[in-house]
Parts: C-alpha cells; sequence; structure tokens
C-alpha cells in the first residue's frame, strides 16, 4: 500500500497546480472594442417592431431615428435622418427633410420611400412596439413627393408627430431598410438586420452578447472611436464588477448599493438622473377604488406612513430622491411649467397617518395584499416592498407581501381580480409627450384595464389634452392633472431613481443621458 | 527430512478492534520442507489465515500488526524485508491459492490477462512468447483448449476450471512455497479430488513446499504429512499425521477427531464441540481451551501450557502431557 | 445437545475469506454531526424562546450593523442587522425552522411515495412495473428547478411549492432504488415462505419487504435532507424559493449576496448555518450508509 | 445486444412520450406570454388577433398532437419571445451547456478520483475523513453562493480567471468548478465504497498475494471494478449538472440551456420551455443509453449476457 499512498500526495497537488496554472488569458485588452455589460437583454430582438423598444440600447446604434435627440431626450437637428422639420398650419400634415446622401450598411440609399415603408411596418400586425396602436389610430396616410421628403398625414390635428417619431420614445421612428426586407424577408431581417446607424450588426449569440462593428464614417459620430462594440449580457451584478475590474467590459449597469464601493476604487459612476419614478398604487376593482381605499383619508395616511428620505438613503443607497406626485414624470414638469413646492413632498408622519386612519373609521387596520416583484433597473424590487410594507404595518395596517414575477403581477393588475392590492413600477423619465402617453394609459378611465386612478375630472381634462393643439393649453391641462391626482392621493410617488453606470478608468466623458432604454454611447464612440 | 523451505518461530500478530487488541496469531512456531505439506487446522478465527497472511506481510491494515517473531524463506529472514521486498517475494518464493475460486478471479479482465500478469512480473516475457507460456501454464494444470481459455472471461469458466486458473497463476514463478487456503471448500466433491490430485502433481513436479488450510480433516489425512492444529491463534497440538490421528495428545484435538465426518460427507465446516468458541478479546489466563476442556483441572485455568513432547516428531500444549514433576 | 455450527457462534475475526463487516472496522458514532443537527433542530424548535426579537421587525435606521464582535457592532443585534434593519440572530433562528422543516417534509413526503411505487412496482413486477418505471423515467429527466421555476410563476412562490415542486421530483429516486431492493428480496425464500403461509400482497410489502428497504431509506432520508436544503437555496437565487419576508436561510443568502464586501454578516452567516446544517446531514448520512447499508451507492 | 438497445430505446421514448404531455400541460399552466410581447395599451382585438396569428387560439388536444407532430422532426416551433424557430436558439445553445456540463464533469472526476481512492485506501484513518469532508463540502454550499465568491475573489480580486461569458478555455474553469465541485461528493461516495468493496475482494487479495505492485493493484485491478457503479450513476451526475447549470450559467453569464428555459419561463415562452424539458430529457435518455453501452464495455458479464 505504501507506494501508492507515497505517490498520491504528490499527485494531487500537481493537479491542483495545472488547473490553477492555466493560462490566465487577458480579454479584450488590446483590441479595440468598447465592451458593455448589461443585466438583461429583455426580448434580445434585432426586428425594432418586434418590441425593440426594450432593447434600444443596442439597436439604436445599429439604427437611425428619423428625429434625433440630446441625450436628455430633446428632439434635435442633429441627431436624426430628418434635418428639419414643419407642419401645415392645421396641424394635420407634418413634412420631414431627409439627411442626404445617408446610406444602408448594405450601400442601398435612405430615401423617403424607407421611412414610409418603417412606418407602416411599425403600424403592422407583427409589430409589438411601445405604441403601434397609437401610430395606426393617428396616421391616415404618408406621401413620398420627393426621395428626400416625406409627409406625415394624421387625422386630427396634433403636436406630436415629432416627437412621437423621435429617439426618446419608442422604435416606431427608427427607419429600416425597404428593399433588403423586401428581398430578404422579415425572418431574415430580424436575424441579420441591416440599419442605416453607425455602428453595424456582427453577430448575436442569444443569452451572451451583440456584436457591431463600426462602419469607417458616420455622420453620428464622424470616425469612430471604436471598432467594435460589444453588448455583453450579464445577470449577475458581482460578475458584471468583477468584468469591470478584469478589464472585459468597459461599461456596466451597476446597483446603487455598490456604488460608493466602487467609487473608492475610483471607477467613474456616470449617473442617468431621476432616470424613472417608482410609484406605488392600488389596483382598482370593476368600478374603480375600492373600500377602504375609496376614501381619501386612507389613502392620504398610506401616504404619510412612509419615510420616502429613509428609503432613499438605504434600500437605494442615497442614489434616489423623495418623489411627491403620483406618476409625476420630473422632466415633464419643466415643459408644462409644473411648479414642485416643498409642501408637495409628503412628510413622514406615521401618528397623523393613524389619525386619519382612525377618522376614516379603519383604525385597528385592515389587511392589505402588497405584490413583491423585481423589474429591469429595479433590483431593489423586493425589499423595496418589504421596506414600505414595513412602515404601513407600523401603522396597524396588516400587509401580506405577495411574491410573483411581474408577468404574473401585470395580469392581477389588468384583470382586476385582486381590488385594493398593491402593485408599482419603475416608469421611465421622458418629456411632456412621453408624459401624456403615461398618463393616457395609467390614469384615463376610458384606457382600461391599465387605468390605475379612476377619477371623473382627471378623465375630463385629459380627453381634452387629446383634441387640444394649443401647448399653452395643454400645459395647463397636464398641471391640472398633476395636482388633482396629488391633493386626491391618486397613487403613492415614492422616489426618483438616479440609475448609475460604472465605467473602466480609462473611458472619456460620457452622459448617459435618460432616455429609456437608451444609453446614448454616440458620445462615447464618437470621434468628432 | 530435508532442511526447511519455510522455518516460522514465536509468529505474534495483534489485531487492533474496537473490542481491544486480539492477538489473532500467539507464538506460532512450524517449518515445512521442500516436498512437504503442513495441515493447518482450526476453527473460524483460530488464525490460521492470519498466520498464513503474516507470512507474506498481508494481514489487514491499518488494524493489524505483526508484533514479534520470525519468518525465515529458505533461511532468509522475511519480517525485516522491506514492503518492496516483500513484493518481489510475494508470488515468485511465496504462492497463494484463495478459498474461493468464484471470486479470487478478476471479473472484469480476460483469463489471459490475468494469467499472463504473473508471467510477465516474475520472468519479463512479452508478445508472443508470453501469451504461448501462459497457454502452456493453463495446459499443466489440465485446463482443455487453453488458447481458446486466455480469450474468456472468468465468467465464462466453473468453478472448479477457475481454480485451476488460479492454481496455474500459483506455480507460474514456480514459488518455493504454496499456500492453499482451503481451495477446495466451494467445490464439488468430484471436481475436489480431482483438484488435490492436481495439487499433488504440482507440488510433486515443483517439489513445493505446501501449506494446506482446511476444516476438512478428511482431506488433511489424504495430502498432508504433517498437521498442526490451532486454537485461538496458538498451535495447540502438532505432528505426523498419522500419530494426530491415531494418537491425539490435545482434548481439542480429540474433540475434533470425534466430530470428524466421514470421509467423502460434504462437510464445511467442523461440527459439534461444546460450549462457546473463544472470545479473542477476553482470553483467559490459562489455557485458551480451559473453559471447554472436558478434562480441564485447576493449573489450566491459571497457567498457559507450554508445549510438551507428546510422541515421535508430536508436541502438544496442554498439561497432560506435562512429564510427571513438571 | 444440538449441535450447533461453530461458524455461526464465532467471532467475527477477519479471516481472510470474511466479508469485511464495516461496524467492526467501521468509524466511531459522528458525534459532530449529531452535535450540530441536534442543535439546530432544538433551536428550530425552541425558536420563539431562543430568538432575541422578532424576525420581521424592520429598523432602516439600524441597517446593516455589523456582528457584535466587529467594529461597530452592538449587544442589541449579536449578530448584526441585515438591509431593512433586522436582528439577523432572529432571522437565522426562525430560518433553521423554515428551513429544516422544508428539508424534512420534502424529503418525507418524497420517500413515503416514492417507496410506495417502488414497492409495487417490484412486488407487481410485469406491466405495473414497466408502466410505473417509464413514469420514474419521465420524472427523472424533468430538471427539478425547472418544475419549481415554472409553479413559481404560475402560482406564486411559496413554501408549500417549494416543498411539492421538488418532492414531485425527488420521489423518482427512492421509487428506483427501492424497488431494485424488491426486486433482488422477491428472489428469496422467506417471500416465497409468506406467500405459501398464505399472506396477501399488502401483507407481504407491508411486513415482509418494507422492512428490509428501511435501512436503505434511512440512509437515502438523512443524505437528501441536504440536498433539499441546498436546491431550496439555489431556487431562491432565482426567485423562486421560499419567499420573504418568510426568515429562510436560501433567500437570506440570495438576498444578501449583493452585500459580500460590504457586509458579509448578511450572507455569511446564514450561508454558514446551511453549511453546518448540510454538511453534517451530509456525513451522518454517509456514515449511516457505512453502517447500514454498505452497498447502497446512490448519491 | 442489439434488442437490449432497442428496448432501451423503446423505454426512453415512453418515457420522453409521457414527459411531453406534462411540459405541454405546465407550460400551458405559465400564463399568458402575449401580455409580456404586446405593448400594454393593446386592445382586445389586437390580443385575439396576436393569439391567432402564433396559433394559440386552437383547441389543446390540436396543439398538443401539432407540436408532437413537429418536435418529431426537430420543430419546435417558433419562439414567442425571440421570434426564432427555438431549435435554432437550442442549437446556438446546447452546445454550450454540453461542453460545460463535460468540462465539469471532468473537473469533479478528477478530484473525485483522486479523494475516493485515497479515502478508501486509507479507509477509517484521518486523510479518510478529510478527503471526505472535502467532497461533502461542495455539496454543502449552496452553488450560486460559491459561484459568486470564486466570481468576486478569483476573477475580481485575483484577476485569475475570467469572470463570465465563453471566451475560450479559461472561461471553463469557475463554472466547471463550482458544477464540478457540487456533484464531486456523490461519486467520491461512490468510488470510496467501491473500492472498499473491491478492495476486500478475493481477487484483489489474490493479485498482491501473486506479488502484483500496489499502485497497479489499486488502480488497474482494482479500479476498473469500482467504475462500474461510477458509470451506472453517470446519467444521474449528468443530469444533475444541467439542471445545477441554471444557478451556475445565471452567475457565469454562461448562455446554456438553463439559462434559455430560465428566460422561457419568465416570459411564458411555451415553446422554449417545452424544447428544453424534452432536450434536456432526450439528453439525459441519450446519456442514460451510453452509459448502458460502456457498462458493457466495462463489464464482460454484461457485454456477453446481452
Amino acid at each position: 500500500m505504501k507506494p501508492f499512498a507515497r505517490r498520491l500526495p504528490k499527485v494531487l497537488p500537481l493537479l491542483l497546480v495545472v488547473l490553477l496554472a492555466l493560462p490566465v488569458s487577458g480579454w479584450a485588452q488590446a483590441k479595440p472594442d468598447l465592451t458593455i455589460a448589461l443585466s438583461s437583454f429583455s426580448t434580445e430582438t434585432l426586428d425594432p417592431v418586434l418590441a425593440g423598444h426594450l432593447v434600444k440600447y443596442y439597436l439604436s446604434m445599429m439604427f437611425d431615428y428619423l428625429v434625433g435627440t440630446t441625450p436628455d431626450g430633446v428632439p434635435s437637428k442633429d441627431g436624426g435622418l430628418a434635418m428639419r422639420w414643419e407642419s401645415s398650419p392645421d396641424q394635420k400634415r407634418w413634412t420631414f427633410h431627409l439627411r442626404k446622401g445617408v446610406k444602408f450598411h448594405n450601400g442601398d440609399d435612405v430615401t423617403s420611400e424607407d421611412v414610409k415603408f418603417s412606418l407602416e411596418r411599425a403600424a403592422g400586425k407583427r409589430s409589438t412596439t411601445g405604441y403601434a396602436g397609437l401610430l395606426r389610430t393617428m396616421v391616415a396616410s404618408i406621401e413620398t413627393p420627393a426621395p428626400d421628403r416625406v409627409v406625415i398625414v394624421t387625422k386630427d390635428p396634433t403636436l406630436i408627430v415629432p416627437n412621437y417619431l423621435s429617439r426618446a420614445l419608442s422604435t416606431e421612428g427608427m427607419v429600416l431598410p425597404k428593399k433588403y426586407i423586401e428581398a430578404v424577408g422579415d425572418d431574415a431581417f430580424g436575424r441579420k438586420p441591416v440599419g442605416s446607424g453607425p455602428y453595424k450588426f456582427v453577430e448575436q449569440v442569444t443569452g451572451s452578447h451583440i456584436r457591431l462593428a463600426a462602419v469607417d464614417n458616420h455622420w453620428r459620430i464622424g470616425a469612430p472611436k471604436y471598432k467594435n462594440m460589444v453588448f455583453r449580457l450579464v445577470s449577475e451584478e458581482t460578475t458584471r464588477i468583477a468584468l469591470l475590474r478584469r478589464g472585459e467590459v468597459d461599461v456596466t449597469e451597476v446597483s446603487r448599493e455598490r456604488v460608493k464601493e466602487l467609487e473608492k476604487e475610483s471607477y467613474p459612476i456616470h449617473f442617468r438622473r431621476e432616470e424613472a419614478v417608482l410609484t406605488m398604487w392600488w389596483i382598482l376593482g370593476p368600478d374603480g377604488m375600492v373600500p377602504p381605499m375609496k376614501d381619501k383619508r386612507v389613502r392620504e395616511a398610506m401616504n404619510l406612513a412612509v419615510d420616502r428620505a429613509e428609503i432613499a438613503q438605504s434600500i437605494f443607497a442615497g442614489s434616489a430622491e423623495p418623489a411627491p406626485i403620483p406618476l409625476g414624470l420630473s422632466w415633464s414638469f419643466k415643459e408644462i411649467g409644473l411648479k414642485v413646492t416643498p409642501d408637495m413632498q409628503y412628510p413622514y408622519d406615521p401618528a397623523r397617518a393613524k389619525k386619519l386612519l382612525a377618522d376614516a373609521g379603519v383604525g385597528g387596520g385592515f389587511s392589505l395584499d402588497t405584490y413583491a416583484y423585481q423589474l429591469p433597473g429595479l433590483p431593489e424590487g423586493k425589499a423595496f416592498a418589504e421596506a414600505v410594507s414595513g412602515y404601513w404595518e407600523k401603522i396597524g395596517i396588516k400587509v401580506k407581501l405577495i411574491p410573483v414575477d411581474y408577468p404574473a403581477f401585470r395580469k392581477n393588475w389588468v384583470d382586476r381580480k385582486t381590488p385594493g392590492s398593491i402593485g408599482y413600477f419603475n416608469i421611465a423619465n421622458r418629456d411632456w409627450m412621453g408624459t401624456f402617453a403615461l398618463l393616457e394609459k395609467q390614469a384615463y378611465s376610458p384606457s382600461k384595464p391599465t387605468d390605475t386612478v379612476n377619477d371623473p375630472e382627471v378623465d375630463g381634462m385629459l380627453a381634452q389634452v387629446m383634441k387640444q393643439t394649443d401647448r399653452e393649453k395643454i400645459n395647463a391641462l397636464m398641471r391640472g392633472v398633476y395636482t388633482r391626482i396629488r391633493s386626491e392621493h391618486l397613487g403613492m410617488p415614492i422616489v426618483y431613481l438616479h440609475s448609475p453606470y460604472a465605467a473602466s478608468k480609462k473611458l472619456g466623458k460620457w452622459n448617459p443621458g435618460s432616455v429609456m432604454y437608451d444609453l446614448f454611447f454616440d458620445e462615447l464612440a464618437s470621434g468628432k | 527430512m530435508s532442511v526447511p523451505v519455510i522455518e516460522v518461530h514465536d509468529l505474534r500478530t495483534h489485531l487492533v478492534t474496537r473490542w481491544g487488541t486480539i492477538k489473532a496469531v500467539d507464538g506460532v512456531s512450524f517449518s515445512v520442507a521442500e516436498g512437504e505439506t503442513l495441515g493447518l487446522v482450526g476453527e473460524s478465527g483460530s488464525g490460521k489465515s492470519m498466520t498464513c497472511l503474516s507470512l507474506v506481510r498481508l494481514t489487514p491494515r491499518p488494524a493489524s500488526h505483526i508484533v514479534g517473531g520470525s519468518v525465515r524463506l529458505d533461511g532468509d529472514e522475511l519480517t525485516t524485508k522491506t514492503e518492496a521486498e516483500m513484493q518481489r517475494i510475494r508470488g515468485r518464493k511465496i504462492a497463494m491459492i484463495l478459498q474461493d475460486p468464484m471470486s479470487s478471479l478478476n471479473p472484469v479482465f480476460s483469463v489471459g490477462m490475468q494469467v499472463r500478469e504473473p508471467l510477465a512480473m516474475y520472468h519479463g516475457l512479452r508478445g508472443a512468447t508470453l501469451t504461448e507460456r501462459a497457454a502452456a501454464l493453463l495446459a499443466s494444470v489440465r485446463i482443455p483448449s487453453p488458447a481458446a481459455r486466455l480469450r474468456a472471461f472468468p465468467y465464462q469458466l466453473s468453478g472448479g476450471m477457475r481454480q485451476r486458473v488460479v492454481g496455474a497463476m500459483a506455480i507460474a514463478a514456480p514459488p518455493r512455497l504454496l499456500i492453499a487456503d482451503e481451495p477446495t471448500t466451494s467445490l464439488d466433491l468430484t471436481i475436489q479430488a480431482q483438484y488435490l490430485g492436481l495439487l499433488e502433481e504440482l507440488q510433486d513436479r515443483h517439489r513445493l513446499a505446501m501449506i494446506f488450510i482446511t476444516h476438512n480433516l478428511g482431506i488433511v489425512s489424504r495430502i498432508c504429512d504433517r498437521v498442526a492444529v490451532m486454537y485461538a491463534g496458538r498451535i495447540v497440538e502438532a505432528g505426523p499425521v498419522r500419530r494426530i490421528f491415531t494418537a491425539p495428545a490435545h482434548p481439542y484435538t480429540q474433540a475434533l477427531l470425534e466430530s470428524i465426518p466421514r470421509l467423502g460427507a460434504r462437510t464445511e465446516r467442523l461440527t459439534a464441540i461444546e460450549g462457546q468458541p473463544p472470545d479473542l478479546a477476553r482470553l483467559p489466563g490459562g489455557c485458551s481451551f480451559a473453559p471447554r476442556c472436558p478434562q480441564v483441572m485447576d493449573r489450566c485455568r491459571t497457567e498457559a501450557p507450554p508445549e510438551f513432547e507428546a510422541g515421535p516428531g508430536q508436541v502438544s500444549r496442554c498439561w497432560l502431557r506435562a512429564p510427571a514433576g513438571g | 445437545m444440538p449441535a450447533e455450527p461453530l461458524a455461526d457462534r464465532a467471532l467475527p475475526l477477519p479471516d481472510v475469506a470474511a466479508r469485511p463487516d464495516p461496524a467492526a472496522r467501521g468509524r466511531r458514532l459522528p458525534v459532530v454531526s449529531l452535535g450540530i443537527i441536534t442543535i439546530f433542530v432544538l433551536v428550530a424548535i425552541l425558536a420563539p424562546l431562543l430568538s432575541p426579537g422578532d424576525p420581521g421587525e424592520q429598523s432602516l435606521r439600524n441597517r446593516f450593523k455589523p456582528p457584535v464582535w466587529m467594529e461597530g457592532g452592538s449587544s442589541r443585534h449579536l449578530l448584526g442587522t441585515d438591509r431593512l434593519g433586522r436582528d439577523m440572530l432572529s432571522r437565522i433562528v426562525w430560518g433553521s425552522r423554515v428551513s429544516l422543516t422544508a428539508g424534512v417534509v420534502t424529503v418525507l413526503l418524497a420517500s413515503a411515495f416514492g417507496a410506495a411505487v417502488g414497492l409495487v412496482a417490484g412486488y407487481h413486477g410485469g406491466t405495473v412495473d414497466a408502466v410505473l418505471m417509464r413514469v420514474t423515467d419521465a420524472t427523472m429527466s424533468f430538471p427539478v428547478i425547472l418544475l419549481a421555476l415554472i409553479l413559481a410563476v404560475t402560482v406564486g412562490p411559496s413554501f408549500t411549492n417549494v416543498v411539492v415542486a421538488i418532492a414531485v421530483i425527488l420521489w423518482a429516486r427512492y421509487a428506483r432504488v427501492i424497488r431494485g431492493q424488491v426486486l433482488t428480496l422477491m428472489g428469496l425464500d422467506f417471500i416465497a415462505q409468506a406467500r405459501i403461509a398464505g399472506a396477501g400482497a399488502w401483507r407481504i410489502i407491508t411486513r415482509h419487504l418494507f422492512p428490509n428497504t428501511l435501512n436503505t431509506l434511512v440512509v437515502l432520508v438523512t443524505l437528501q435532507i441536504g440536498y433539499v436544503i441546498i436546491v431550496e437555496a439555489s431556487l431562491s437565487f432565482l426567485g423562486a424559493g421560499i419567499p420573504p419576508p418568510t426568515p429562510a436561510w436560501g433567500s437570506m443568502i440570495s438576498e444578501g449576496r449583493e452585500f459580500v464586501t460590504s457586509a458579509w454578516w448578511v450572507s455569511g452567516l446564514p450561508g454558514l448555518a446551511i453549511l453546518l446544517v448540510v454538511l453534517a446531514f451530509n456525513l451522518l448520512g454517509d456514515w449511516l450508509r457505512d453502517t447500514l447499508d454498505p452497498k447502497l451507492r446512490q448519491l | 445486444m442489439i434488442r437490449f438497445v432497442v428496448s432501451r430505446v423503446l423505454q426512453s421514448l415512453v418515457a420522453l412520450a409521457i414527459l411531453s404531455v406534462v411540459v405541454f400541460v405546465l407550460a400551458r399552466a405559465t400564463g399568458d406570454p402575449l401580455q409580456l410581447i404586446l405593448p400594454m395599451s393593446a386592445t382586445p382585438e389586437e390580443y385575439a388577433e396576436a393569439r391567432h396569428y402564433l396559433g394559440l387560439d386552437r383547441p389543446y388536444v390540436e396543439q398538443y398532437l401539432s407540436f408532437v407532430g413537429r418536435a418529431v422532426t426537430g420543430d419546435f416551433g417558433n419562439s414567442l419571445r425571440a421570434r426564432r424557430p427555438v431549435i435554432e436558439l437550442i442549437r446556438e445553445r446546447l452546445p454550450n451547456s454540453l461542453r460545460l456540463a463535460a468540462f465539469a464533469m471532468g473537473i469533479s472526476l478528477s478530484i473525485a478520483f483522486p479523494l475516493g481512492i485515497l479515502a478508501a485506501v486509507k479507509k477509517g484513518t484521518g486523510l479518510d475523513r478529510t478527503a471526505q469532508v472535502i467532497a461533502v463540502l461542495g455539496q454543502s454550499l449552496p452553488t450560486f453562493w460559491v459561484a459568486i465568491v470564486l466570481v468576486e475573489v478569483v476573477a475580481g480580486r485575483l484577476q485569475w480567471l475570467p469572470a463570465g461569458g465563453n471566451q475560450g478555455f479559461t472561461s471553463y474553469v469557475l463554472p466547471g468548478f463550482t458544477l464540478g465541485w457540487f456533484v464531486v461528493a456523490g461519486m467520491m461516495r461512490l468510488l470510496r465504497s467501491g473500492m472498499l468493496e473491491v478492495l476486500d475482494s478475493e481477487y484483489v487479495k489474490l493479485a498482491r498475494v501473486k506479488g502484483v505492485v500496489e499502485h497497479r493493484v489499486v488502480w488497474m485491478h482494482a479500479l476498473k471494478n469500482a467504475l462500474i457503479p461510477v458509470v451506472t450513476f453517470a446519467g444521474i451526475y449528468f443530469s444533475i449538472l444541467v439542471t445545477t447549470a441554471i444557478v451556475v450559467e445565471t452567475v457565469f453569464a454562461w448562455p446554456g440551456l438553463g439559462r434559455l428555459a430560465y428566460e422561457g419561463i419568465s416570459s411564458r415562452d411555451f415553446p422554449v420551455i417545452q424544447a428544453v424539458v424534452l432536450t434536456t430529457a432526450a439528453i439525459v435518455a441519450v446519456v442514460n443509453l451510453s452509459v448502458d453501452c460502456l457498462y458493457a464495455v466495462i463489464d464482460p458479464r454484461i457485454r456477453h449476457a446481452r
């Protein structure tokens, strides 16, 4: 037995050494790649009309929008295919003048025919873009009087066309190659898309990465700074950070919780400020609010019970700010002229909350179901729901936390099977137009089933906004909507979220902006 | 009598168990000469097999240790040899045939591989020569069509055939000493007889010294020259076969012989000795057999008996044989 | 005096021919494993008495307090607090109840059903056996975690669903092993004897076959309790485990994993608890197997 | 032998058929995929249209039959989420999964073998116990925890190995080790008990008596016999590897089948769920079958008996 016994202790460490001493390969160090690690690719689609709005991170590098925007979502004549646009006096005919000499990656010219084709495709049956429905009801016809001119004719007067087809919103404004798609078919296009953006598609390995390669010189970014752009799907936070430390990725989504740690190691952190508003609401019954939430005092009590500053500090590690208005998308406040005064902030006042409950006749508390789920961009989802429930318990409400995944919650929400229970969403911040679209969806009763407010006054004002073509009147109406939602406590605003992105130390200046699902890598890739 | 091949003197092997240390082999001495066969007889657990395993230093580890005594093979002391040296003695000088032919061949290797292995080890043979010699070896143990058998797997052979294969491996060297540990226990009677014949033939051919462990006194009377009877780790009586069978000196031997099955009856175990077999962890102070001995005396319980001359070439560890006034 | 074979009364001395008796050379009772298991079982039973506080009580202001022996720790929270300021010690104490119950209940359900299927299949043989074994095959090839995930999104994650999801897959292994044993047992004389004596199927299965498979069952059950606790933890990681606010070790580790570097105790302490318990069950199971059923090989 | 293989194949097919019904029902129980595909503002008409377009409005029996009918030819339909043929997705992910599983198996074996043999040869000693504890440790920690600690320490801090993704050989080490260590205990147990039994056998004793050197006794005479139980249960280990892989794939951003299943379930993508489960089951069946054949190669008794 001895010889073997003597041999083994020698073999074992050897094995370990062999395992550990495997060549440590440096990945991507010398390569001219810009590598971005994201926690989710959502649908992983390459075709903009197939829920492409969820993955604009990479799609917006491959495609050009009809209307460009700045990273902060303001329509801009420099960022899109349209160099200028104007409307007819009746605001039913919108003419866009296209940039000349722009080519798709396969060499075809970008013409007004492509724009028309793209819009029709976005409104088509196959399309599941964010606002395809709106496109179908709004557009009467599309005319192409010249290769560099496209006219969109709407059924009713409207102001929203340019914003609507811009990079700030969904993907309806992305311009796709008509000839190519008609030649190869939808499926082939979905596998090997061709666009006109600064980077062209190279390969996709589902569940792993998407690789793009720069075109030589592009009007958006000039000579590219990086030859390739690689988007890697890495769902685990620790792994993303390890990748950053190893230099395998240049930009990565990080949780707010780990910002301090990375800052200490002097990794630059770029924030998308007020990227979203985290807001909670009661699921409605078939006829709106159900008791005890039907009572305004109960709604106010629940709002007063939550210590928003503490939640912003603890759950969101300081990368958040208390929010005052339910559904209130803060970017639009400036545009619509809404001034948020300090008294609009809900104070943390459990004593008053208790009193309000008692006044409403539910001083002994009531039972409340709260759904808890994670959302993209909100890894703190469950902890947040637990924390808020903790506050409500302190004023005597008996909270039952129901963990689900988002699709399951969404079903309960729109089916209205569990009225009175609580849900929440991190709504991406957006301009006044996007804000209106949000209000229309979540605060306008005729838009059942996604309505969360059910208030006749709000309904009346929103109905007027739709018909209104005067910006000033629109602004006043929207101010009215917000004031009403706030004063009636028709929801629970919690915090505005700042979303951090960590970058490698050698990365240049970069404003990731706050346009939803877009990180505006143009600036990083730009050689201008 | 010629020069002894193996000489064992005062061999002691201890076994550590959770009940305490057991003296499995407790001062055993014997010798076997060229061409001679020593029968080792005793109940299960009397230490026969431990004794033989101690000779080749393959007692179960780490529980057992050889704690004393000497083993000489052709005058060469084995107890002080290194493990590597012992390796070269096993099989080459001392071969063993184990009890169960059904399980002593490795089921997943062909007969050929297993027969070739010792030939390659002992004689450094390779290739065609090796195969030829392996076939010849099988032929020498009277296995029909040996070349074909080399390709067979153990399960394809009968029990008797397998035991022949084991026998063939044992004489591959050929060794000086062959230890056969109940080699025929699980064989049919006729096969048993054939196999014993084969062993005798091999012994004659190679002038082997042989130790034959068995329960079966009938077999002892047939093939052994001398017998050693073991009880509780000691040889309680030894002597020429005829003496032991006709004039057993030790009460234990007498009891064994009284329970002897008629030759040819297929009995695997000795039967019917009154009383409990000894608990080796708690042996009585005096003679181990005292608690069961029909002729026990006071002295037996206090003092262990030494060896006494009981006849020509016959010794017995029993106070009954003590010379008067001893 | 009737003659009794000596061999039957002989001491199991290692004779060359004797099979190894694991008890004779086996290890001593695994005191450490038994000790750990006993302690945690006691903790689980006495949780209401031992827990210093309410495991659900939050205090955001007191979040991430380190354990008492570290700088900044206080005796109010001996093992510190988590991200919501809940007392770690209370959560670990109550968590032992949840995690151990999950492990034990799941394995008992699975083993009871699996053993029943195995006994029936092995006893009846033929078509019954073929059908049951194909179902067993199908079950075994369904990944546990996938089933649990599907259940979690279908009816929401809960203690019951975790137990059901794991048990629904796990029984198959018991069925396989027990059936194998029963097949061997069926060939033995005592079953034929029982049949001749007029025993029916029920009696043979319950009185003759089942007791003979008990050793195996005990070993498998012990080894798998640990496995179930680990699977539950993995499910928590994927969002399909025992959900918050119930304090289960798996979800505590999973939720605390973000803070590995900043507040290791949030995931490290429940991790240590799982490690100790599962290790203890596994080592105990190994020992039981060596002692009761050395031939048993599965898991 | 051929009869045996044929009957095993038939048995596997029956099991797969049972499984196909179960998975079909279960996949549909997960909820409505359209909720995730269509925008929130979609009208009931749009729902109905999409349902029809995707063939989800047909009776269940019809859906099942067409699913099975096409699945036999390797067509699992289109993914509802990615809008691509599922088989394409499987083809993309499967090799990654298999390679990782194989690598993990390799690591597991290369730990389990020395440990198991050492434990058996040194039975009852401190070495035996240490070896057992090392093996069982891997099974006593949640895999995701091991994985995260490895990523944090080995990849993030020490920067020795890639943290995630599949960038060549070094990428296999961490996930392979995490997965492999998890099943070491099981394999080591098999080897240890197998070796113990074999080392106590007559034929090993005979080999020693023949004067065969000890390492040859252990590594050749004994090991080949002790391998049989390991091989017999390789199928089970493989399925454990594939199952546990979901967690490991998540941490190491490994584009394998497990992640595909996870994504499929969270987006209620029936065709993907169905395809992954059936593919996994088919792999397990194939592995079991090849294990049975391998078994026959190792053990001549089986080879000739069948």
